[in-house]
């Protein structure tokens, strides 16, 4: 029973993760259906400017929790404008174009953003310092949590909650909606359709750096292709939930790390990628739009 | 063929003039080895394999209009076909070929089962999937035929009437060959009711499917015609490197394909052979860069994007 | 004279909301039928229920006998049945000539692979449905706009590639939706004897019609539906004087199709 | 295997005569001696390429300055293959083109297989990390592996594990690479062979961060030691997570563990764990190799990433100290010579290479991460 306690912690540790991540896959993708391929790479950009504060102010004398706070705020602010510059060069120019197209010019972006890392910060495994949180670690039945653990839990679930109220309860959420349902039908009643993309490149991408953020803190390292891997499993669990539904891509990231830790610890551990992937795939084909997806109605 | 004439009156001469030149470049090709270093004749020959494959990538993004990330596997099938014919059970190279073609236009069929319920972008994370199990199945080694990580090595020379094709002129050669018999492929394809209906069905399922086409069936041939194509371009992979191994197959190299496909311009041959040079010859130009190259790269594709989103040569305006 | 088409007890609903209910109707072969209705009656519901579009949630449908509902559109079009879209579905990115090749899919023959192969008789068939695509094009005096992009045409030619792409492989049954929408007076009236004409083929002809004028002219048999059920039925003259349907078209139609 | 007999011997003739002839038309003393680098320069193994690319340039640069090699200088062509099989094949295609006498590299053994059979035809020595057994199975005279192979390591930890610690209950972890895998592998072999108990062999995703299922998984099985024979990146976040699930198991890690970020990763959970390799970089008990760490701290501000950096320096070594003592580059004396080396001082040990161009006679050690993530020795009993 602890095993099986222990495992749902895990799940839900890191599919609380890749939930924050997916959000800003699925907000960008309601509005633009364009997968960002480059979302992965701006996470972990996150990542590494928050650790250039925590690591250039470590001898300065504040505490753990201001400095952490100050990361977060640094790498909420930097990422959030990678993601309006990404926008304005690699996206805009397409919005009229194949979808396609702006598909490879955010794997072109993924690419770049990858690649400065390495030049910036090098190509070696940067590590985070470990004193920043308090090392609790709690035993519920058996299974072990420790504070980073609830903390992550409770962040997604929050964040997850405010974004959730903000689409759905103020103005401009509704015209984010709109854009999404129909970005010509909302221009003509009146909405800044190139604002609505702009704030959902301000949103998304601040959501990934705190989900980069998050893995480097709990797993205490970083290095330049972690993004791609990272980016890789939100969109996964983006899709799993229904993309473009920001519920969906909550339910869908927990899954993707529920079922990660059920196929390691009750299936196989050398087959736990396949097993997540036939699993993804059974459930598209029973739900071809996803868990949370509107049903596809053939446009006639 | 009077019935034809006069629609065809309008294009005549330039398409006339492009037809001449195609054959002229291919043969034109042939001399790499005579005029280029060894090392550009294995880049020559590494562009022909990768344009099969991007090609046969092709015949189900850029003409089926199917989001296939996952294409590597089908490349993947046929590569490891040949090499454990060739090296567990002594068949001929050239006696794998065909095995690998109709194993992997198999696995495409197959996979077509589930994949072609799925649309857009579920049916592009279905096909990331298959593209993961089937590297973590080569890895994991099963019944101890894929060498696992390792790999397979010591992969032998097809040779041809007793004649063994060893050097690096001759195999790129054969490259070129099978290069030259898949372009005359797609440009049949384009003139055959098969192309025709993938192409309705790309524009509007529905309106096809009132016509008589029957999506499911034309998109499963167009898996099984793009795998068994993959797995033609695999064998001669695993031939040009007499090694194959999982690395050569990931998920990243299916992206590689996508990308070159959309660079190039989907559903246009002379696209796709140009978005092959791009993303696969010029990296290769860009090595003076060391570790900055990719950086120049990924500004170079959203440049290519941004610049021409059609891609670098867009499928003409069909007519008759 | 057993019917070509018949439906019987015909419903679907969409969410709940029923859009079509209990309809039962028969088109005899050779004849021209029109069903006609204030909008949001259910019309093209019914059509995209002839031809496969979407799954009668009850009833069955007849074709020479034999039920055909639920069957994929392209089972539907194996069987000789072709249709035209309202808001007219050509195939974008292709001339006039290959979108009415498009209609002659089912009379190749060539199986995937020989069109790979180029062999003799893939090229020899080639050459016929060219062909046959000409004929049409010139029986439709469409054959000066072949190599134009279809979709750049006017209105009233675009009507009239998409007639020539469903009638091009000959028919059984040619459903026509809205056919007249969008010309002008004089169209309509070639349109009249198009029709005729398509009749005279041997193809029995269903269409959906708002122009009265076309629809009194040219029909055999009217069938009037609204909110999804049938209200009359009869030759012209009987559904002119019905008192159900003048009250129908008074009324003001309020909702849209479910199904555009 | 059948490249070897009929297709190598063709091809190889033909590209033969034409290197011999270039080879004496240009073998005049002032024309430089090339040497060539195959390094995953970019990718996810580019931290372990440059750091090749940079030891190879760090030796060039010291010959040089001593007057050079035979009176040449000594220059380095550097190739980026990704870490990839066919990038590997088209840099081998190069290098032999650029008439390199020796290549440093690959990194990945799936790399340096791929390039292999390349450069032996052309005759090109290669002295590659790779450990895979297929990279000396194949019987090519040009390859000379600088890291001990993972047989070697296996016999040394089974030995560890089962007769010196006694442990009853061993689980073993591995990623999926080729490296690990082998290793894994080859450590269960042994393991058994001196009667051990494997419990579990597992697996962890490389591309992850998350262990925690297996390791929860592990734990229901009660091992007292967990061997990794992975990464230390990985091999580091193990420990932690081990820590954090309250598993109180043992770790001992191979080879590649060894990297000063795995204490740091490790953080609280570092202090004892064990890992088997020759010695670090820093503590390796040579002048020779204390003094090289300095000069590359010097040139490039950093350590080098890993004791590969200095096992690859190794086989550059041995092959400038083959070329002085040939007084040539003539392949066939440079093979023969290698292929016969004995007691070579190297910088991570004295070693030898074997007919099959294994090295042999690494001096591997088990040793103790310290919490302040220094290392001390434990097995075998450093001598007073």
């Amino acid at each position: 029973m602890g095993t099986f306690i222990q495992q749902v912690f895990n799940g839900l540790t890191v599919g609380g993760i890749y939930a924050l991540i997916a959000l800003g896959y699925t907000m960008v993708y309601g509005v633009m259906r364009l997968i960002n391929f480059a979302h992965g790479d701006l996470c972990i950009l996150g990542a590494f400017v928050g650790l250039t504060l925590l690591t250039g102010a470590a001898g300065s004398g504040h505490s753990g929790a201001v400095l952490l706070l100050a990361a977060f705020v640094l790498a909420v602010v930097v990422i959030a404008a990678a993601g309006v510059v990404l926008e304005l060069v690699a996206y805009r120019p397409l919005r009229k174009a194949d979808r396609l197209s702006a598909v490879v010019s955010a794997l072109g972006a993924s690419l770049l953003i990858e690649n400065s890392i390495m030049l910036i910060w090098g190509p070696d495994v940067h590590v985070f310092p470990g004193d920043l949180l308090p090392a609790t670690t709690w035993t519920v039945a058996g299974a072990s949590i420790t504070f980073v653990q609830v903390m992550i839990i409770l962040a997604s679930v929050l964040l997850m909650a405010a974004l959730y109220l903000f689409i759905h309860h103020t103005r401009f959420g509704t015209a984010i909606r709109a854009t999404a349902i129909d970005q010509d039908t909302a221009r003509l009643m009146g909405i800044k359709v190139n604002r609505v993309i702009l704030t959902v490149f301000v949103i998304g991408p601040a959501l990934g750096a705190i989900g980069g953020l998050f893995v480097g803190i709990y797993y205490r390292e970083a290095y330049f292709t972690m993004g791609w891997t990272y980016g890789l499993y939100a969109f996964i669990a983006a899709i799993l939930g229904g993309i473009g539904n920001i519920p969906g891509a909550m339910l869908g990231g927990v899954l993707l790390g529920l079922f990660n830790a059920f196929a390691a610890g009750y299936i196989s551990s050398s087959w736990q990628d396949a097993i997540t992937f036939a699993l993804l795939i059974a459930i598209l084909l029973v739900r071809p739009t996803g868990l949370l997806g509107e049903p596809d109605a053939g446009k006639v | 063929m009077p019935g034809i004439s006069p629609s065809r009156s309008a294009p005549k001469s330039p398409a006339r003039a492009s037809r001449a030149l195609w054959p002229l470049l291919w043969v034109a090709g042939l001399t790499v080895p005579a005029v280029l270093d060894s090392s550009w004749v294995s880049i020559a020959a590494m562009f022909a394999i990768y344009a099969v494959s991007a090609l046969s990538e092709d015949v189900i993004l850029g003409r089926g209009g199917m989001f296939d990330m996952g294409h590597a596997v089908y490349f993947g099938v046929g590569a490891y076909a040949t090499a454990i014919l060739n090296t567990s059970f002594g068949w001929p190279i050239l006696a794998t070929l065909p095995a690998a073609v109709l194993l992997a236009a198999a696995a495409g069929a197959l996979l077509a089962g589930p994949l072609t319920r799925l649309r857009g972008d579920y049916l592009l994370v279905a096909t990331i999937g298959f593209n993961s199990i089937f590297v973590l199945t080569m890895q994991n080694d099963p019944g101890g035929v894929t060498g696992g990580s390792d790999g397979i090595t010591g992969i032998g020379v097809p040779s041809l009437f007793g004649f063994p094709l060893a050097s690096q002129s001759a195999m790129f050669w054969l490259d070129w060959v099978v290069l030259g018999i898949v372009l005359l492929l797609m440009r049949n394809l384009d003139r055959s009711e098969f192309g025709r209906a993938q192409r309705y069905l790309k524009q509007d399922e529905l309106a096809a499917g009132t016509l008589g086409v029957d999506a499911r069936k034309v998109k499963t041939q167009a898996f099984a015609l793009g795998a068994g194509l993959a797995g033609l371009a695999g064998t001669l992979f695993a031939v040009q490197l007499s090694t194959v191994s999982p690395a050569s197959f990931v998920f990243t190299e299916s992206v590689t394909l996508f990308a070159v496909v959309i660079v190039g311009g989907p559903g246009s041959v002379p696209g796709v052979l140009l978005g092959t040079a791009l993303m696969f010859v010029v990296p290769q130009i860009f090595r003076d860069f060391a570790q900055y190259r990719y950086f120049v790269f990924g500004i170079a594709m959203i440049a290519v994007m941004v610049l021409r989103p059609q891609g670098l040569w867009p499928q003409r305006r069909r007519r008759a | 004279m057993s019917a070509l088409l018949e439906l019987r007890g015909v419903g679907i609903s969409f969410g709940g909301m029923r859009a079509v209910d209990d309809l039962s109707l028969a088109i005899e072969e050779g004849h021209i039928a029109a069903l006609i209705g204030p909008n949001g009656a259910g019309k093209t519901t019914v059509f995209n229920m002839i031809t496969g579009v979407c799954r009668p949630t009850n009833g069955e449908i007849l074709w020479q006998g034999r039920n055909i509902a639920g069957a994929a559109p392209h089972q539907i079009a194996a069987l000789g049945i072709r249709r035209t879209f309202q808001t007219i579905r050509l195939f974008p990115g292709m001339s006039v000539f290959d979108n009415v090749r498009a209609g002659c899919h089912l009379r190749a023959r060539q199986r995937w692979w020989q069109g790979l192969l180029g062999l003799p008789a893939q090229r020899r068939e080639e050459a016929a449905l060219a062909e046959r695509t000409h004929e049409v094009l010139r029986r439709l005096d469409l054959d000066g706009a072949a190599d134009e992009m279809a979709v750049s045409l006017p209105y009233g030619l675009q009507r009239r590639v998409e007639m020539a792409r469903a009638l091009v492989v000959q028919p059984k049954l040619v459903i026509l939706d809205e056919p007249a929408a969008g010309l002008n007076d004089a169209e309509s009236a070639e349109l009249s004897q198009t029709i005729f004409a398509i009749r005279d083929s041997g193809v029995t002809v269903l269409l959906v019609e708002h122009d009265m004028n076309v629809v009194m002219n040219v029909t055999d048999h009217i069938v009037v539906i609204n909110f999804g059920r049938k209200i009359a039925e009869g030759n012209a003259a009987a559904v002119r004087d019905d008192p159900a349907v003048i009250e129908a078209y008074l009324g003001r139609d309020d909702d849209e199709e479910p199904v555009a | 295997m059948i490249w070897k007999q009929t297709a190598g011997a063709a091809s190889a003739f033909a590209v033969l005569t034409c290197a011999m002839l270039v080879g004496v038309a240009t073998a005049s003393a002032a024309s430089p001696i090339r040497f060539g680098v195959q390094a995953p320069i970019t990718g996810p193994y580019a931290d372990e390429g440059q750091g090749i690319e940079k030891a190879v340039r760090l030796l060039a640069e010291q010959q040089n300055a001593k007057g050079g090699l035979l009176g040449r200088q000594i220059e380095v062509t550097v190739c980026d293959d990704e870490g990839k099989p066919s990038q590997a094949a088209i840099c081998a295609r190069q290098l032999v083109n650029a008439k390199v006498v020796a290549v440093i590299g690959s990194y990945t053994s799936g790399a340096a297989l791929a390039a292999e059979p390349i450069y032996a035809a052309a005759d090109v020595l290669q002295t590659s990390d790779g450990t895979s057994n297929k990279l000396s199975e194949q019987g090519f005279k040009t390859w000379f592996g600088n890291a001990a192979p993972n047989s070697a390591e296996a016999e040394f930890t089974a030995n560890y594990l089962v007769n010196v610690r006694a442990f009853k209950r061993i689980a073993v972890l591995t990623d999926h690479s080729s490296f690990a895998t082998g290793l894994a592998d080859e450590v269960i072999k042994n393991i058994a062979a001196v009667h051990g108990n494997v419990v579990e062999k597992a697996f962890v995703n490389a591309d992850s961060q998350n262990f925690t299922p297996v390791l929860t998984k592990l734990k229901s099985l009660n091992p007292d030691v967990l061997y990794y024979s992975g990464y230390f990146s990985d091999g580091g976040l193990i420990r932690a997570q081990m820590q954090q699930l309250g598993m109180d198991a043992a770790f001992v890690g191979g080879d590649a563990n060894q990297n000063v970020s795995f204490a740091k990763i490790a953080g609280a959970a570092a202090g004892g764990s064990v890992i088997v390799n020759v010695p670090a970089p820093q503590d390796l008990p040579y002048p020779a190799a204390k003094q090289f760490v300095a000069d590359y701290k010097a040139k490039y501000g950093a350590l080098p990433p890993s004791v590969f950096t200095l096992t690859n320096a190794d086989g550059m070594r041995a092959i400038l100290e083959a070329i002085e003592a040939t007084k040539g580059t003539e392949p066939a004396a440079l093979e023969n010579h290698l292929h016969h080396l004995v007691d070579f001082q190297g910088l991570t040990g004295t070693f030898a290479w074997n007919e099959r161009g294994e090295r042999t006679g690494s001096p591997f050690v088990a040793f103790e991460v310290q919490a302040d993530g220094a290392y001390k020795i434990l097995y075998p009993e450093p001598a007073k």
